[in-house]
């Protein structure tokens, strides 16, 4: 299962591969359980005791508890999926983004407004090394 | 005989479907991003599809990991608005051509695609927000739609060339449609974009801008593009591009490109739209 | 590195599975049906494999109409007894193979099949029957299993070539998988029966002996079998057997045949059975 | 939809394609509730309030009550779904498929212990009419 793959050197990037998947399926089951509002009630009201009702790691449970988005790709979290904890909390992807890219959102939107990240730079893990 | 008469390709980013909703159309930030469909909704009010046959991808709405289709056909009469968190969005619930999607899954199967056919589906902003920016915000969508799911969340996804060849099958199953109906193919998703880690916030926009380009004449460089360089040139949720390929393996080798937009940013993603009319003759 | 050792096929009827847990094997109705696979239970005793890739068809259990996956693989660690309307069979839950599984699924979908991933499913007789066919009733399972679930409920169901080169596709997954485990590809369902309408009770005793010959040595043959063909010699279930040419794309070319059994009836239907050694090495 | 199949000239057998699939989509999912037992006690104290919940034709609801699958087959029926009825009555598919072929199960029992039908005869709707 840990054969490299075409994707693994892009910086700053998790694929959700099968690698990811198998790791993340509680956690984003868990993110999919949010889809209900009775369910987001439950997680507001104690995201601790709401998370203990779920097979996710130790890990899993405080990188949600902290909203590390990061961590919590790392850990098998996809995107589309985590971005239920976040609709959640009432935020938009633009703020977990800036969160993902440690800046503010409002440096965040600025990069967007001029013309996004570049990709001259951020092709390979290479480029990220030498900085 | 029921035939294609054009393709439209559309980003469909949840952002746009909120600021149509919340009625921030105008706002500055919006309005140069807009002001690019408004061809495209005068143009539609003209060619009153029957049909709209529309290539999109869930994410995370209606299908959980517990199961994953690579390619899952809608043949049901129709499709509830998906509450993805917010509430569902306050657009007119989706019709479907069950006869024209049935016909189509039955086709497309016999020429060996593994589809999944689906008979209930809530469908997310993915299908919903194309249909708001090509039809604007009428009482009930003027078409009928075939809502047509692709795997780009979970890897592996299908290839360009796979995606192509399946559009080129599609083409093939609503040829022998009997009935005369009039069907556009939409391919939605993209361009680039990154909504996760520390490089979220990509755009490359000469990629995009070749990319818009080469959908009109030179699709084969397209077809060979490989997942991988979907992630490094065009952002980790840039490979939804590969649905545009296909509506364009539906279309005539040559078309006639009508319509062209492109803009950055909307939310995290740069917008690209192609109005693709089929055949050479305009 | 993973190797198919041997292929398998056998019939999966759900009153096998009634007459096992009621312990009616040794009644004279079931008795030569049973001793038909005494052989086979040795067998699988000496031969131990790590894991089984269990070709085989839901009926109407896991899935329902709202979603049919044409083809559809298992990946998750493991899988519960499904209940069919009796309660659930008391045999041993299953245990996957999630690596082996996820390999095979990248690698396929790969190969341009497009299947449905599928993390979370109940398993309904037409695979515990051949587990306890061939392993007897031991109070856990020998072996990991990994199911793999084919329309041949709702047409158009996938073509005996199709089901062919799948088989080839995933023979190439395996082959490429680098722990170093004995794998079985069992083909399960069939043989002639019909289960429904006037002309239930349907069995064509020359048609299925020639096809038990075939899969040994013929398989061109098989697979240029049409649908029609199936429905109309072999009865309206009788189309089962497309999934027997899973199994066997996945073996050599060549094979040695080491067990062929045939027996009617088992209820409505033909049983067959066959064990395949991969290679033409005895 | 209408184009023949190269299947529709098979005699006593209903082929579950599209056309079928589609004319019998309410009968088939209610046919899957089944497999919950609250739902079996329900159907079973009251077949007629139980089946009114569903939206199935007039005729789909009382063929199911009249257990007869003939006409539930020609109606959309699929015998995978339709076993869920008969398993609900603690009947064998055996019983079942003997009812469809208009015989007793004991004459069915004989036909299938004597090498079930024979082909002959059996393969073209042109056979069938000449009797
Ligand atoms: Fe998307
Ligand atoms: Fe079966």
């Amino acid at each position: 299962m840990s054969e490299p793959r075409p994707y693994d050197d892009v910086p700053g990037t998790t694929v959700f591969d099968e690698r990811m998947a198998r790791k993340g399926y509680h956690l984003n089951q868990f993110c999919m359980s949010l889809m209900k509002p009775e369910n987001r009630e439950r997680f507001k009201a104690d995201n601790r005791a709401y998370l203990d009702e779920w097979k996710m790691s130790e890990d899993q449970k405080q990188a949600v508890i902290d909203r590390d988005y990061n961590k919590m790709l790392s850990l098998g979290g996809n995107i589309y999926f985590l971005a239920k904890i976040f609709s959640s909390d009432g935020l938009s992807f633009q703020y977990a983004a800036s969160t993902m890219t440690g800046v503010s959102e409002e440096a965040y939107l600025k990069m967007m407004l001029a013309g996004g990240r570049s990709p001259d730079g951020n092709r390979y893990k290479s480029e990220w090394e030498k900085n | 005989m029921a035939r294609i008469t054009a393709g439209v390709a559309t980003s469909h980013v949840p952002a746009i479907g909120r600021a149509i909703d919340t009625d921030q159309t105008q706002a500055d930030y919006w309005k140069p991003m807009f002001d690019g469909f408004e061809f495209s909704r005068k143009w539609e009010e003209s060619e009153k599809p029957d049909v709209v046959f529309l290539v999109y991808n869930d994410h995370a709405t209606a299908f959980s990991l517990d199961f994953i289709p690579t390619f899952a056909i809608g043949v049901a009469e129709d499709y509830a608005v998906a509450d993805e968190g917010f509430g569902p969005r306050p657009v007119p619930a989706v019709e479907g051509h069950a006869d024209l999607a049935w016909h189509i899954a039955s086709s497309v199967i016999q020429q060996d695609f593994d589809l999944t056919v689906v008979n209930k589906m809530d469908v997310d902003h993915g299908l919903t927000v194309p249909l708001s920016l090509m039809f604007g915000q009428p009482e009930k969508w003027p078409c009928k739609v075939i809502p047509f799911a692709v795997n780009v969340v979970q890897y592996p996804v299908p290839s360009g060339r796979r995606c192509y060849n399946l559009g080129k099958a599609i083409r093939k199953a609503i040829d022998s449609f009997s009935e005369d109906l009039n069907v556009q193919i939409w391919g939605t998703g993209g361009m680039s974009h990154q909504l996760q880690g520390p490089r979220a916030g990509l755009i490359n926009q000469p990629w995009d801008k070749a990319f818009l380009s080469d959908m009109v004449d030179n699709v084969a460089r397209l077809v060979s593009i490989p997942p991988e360089d979907y992630i490094r040139e065009a952002g980790s949720e840039g490979i939804e591009l590969v649905m545009w390929l296909i509506m364009r393996g539906a279309l005539d080798d040559q078309v006639t490109e009508l319509h062209r937009h492109y803009h950055v940013p909307a939310s995290n993603t740069a917008i690209g739209h192609l109005i693709l009319k089929n055949g050479n003759n305009s």
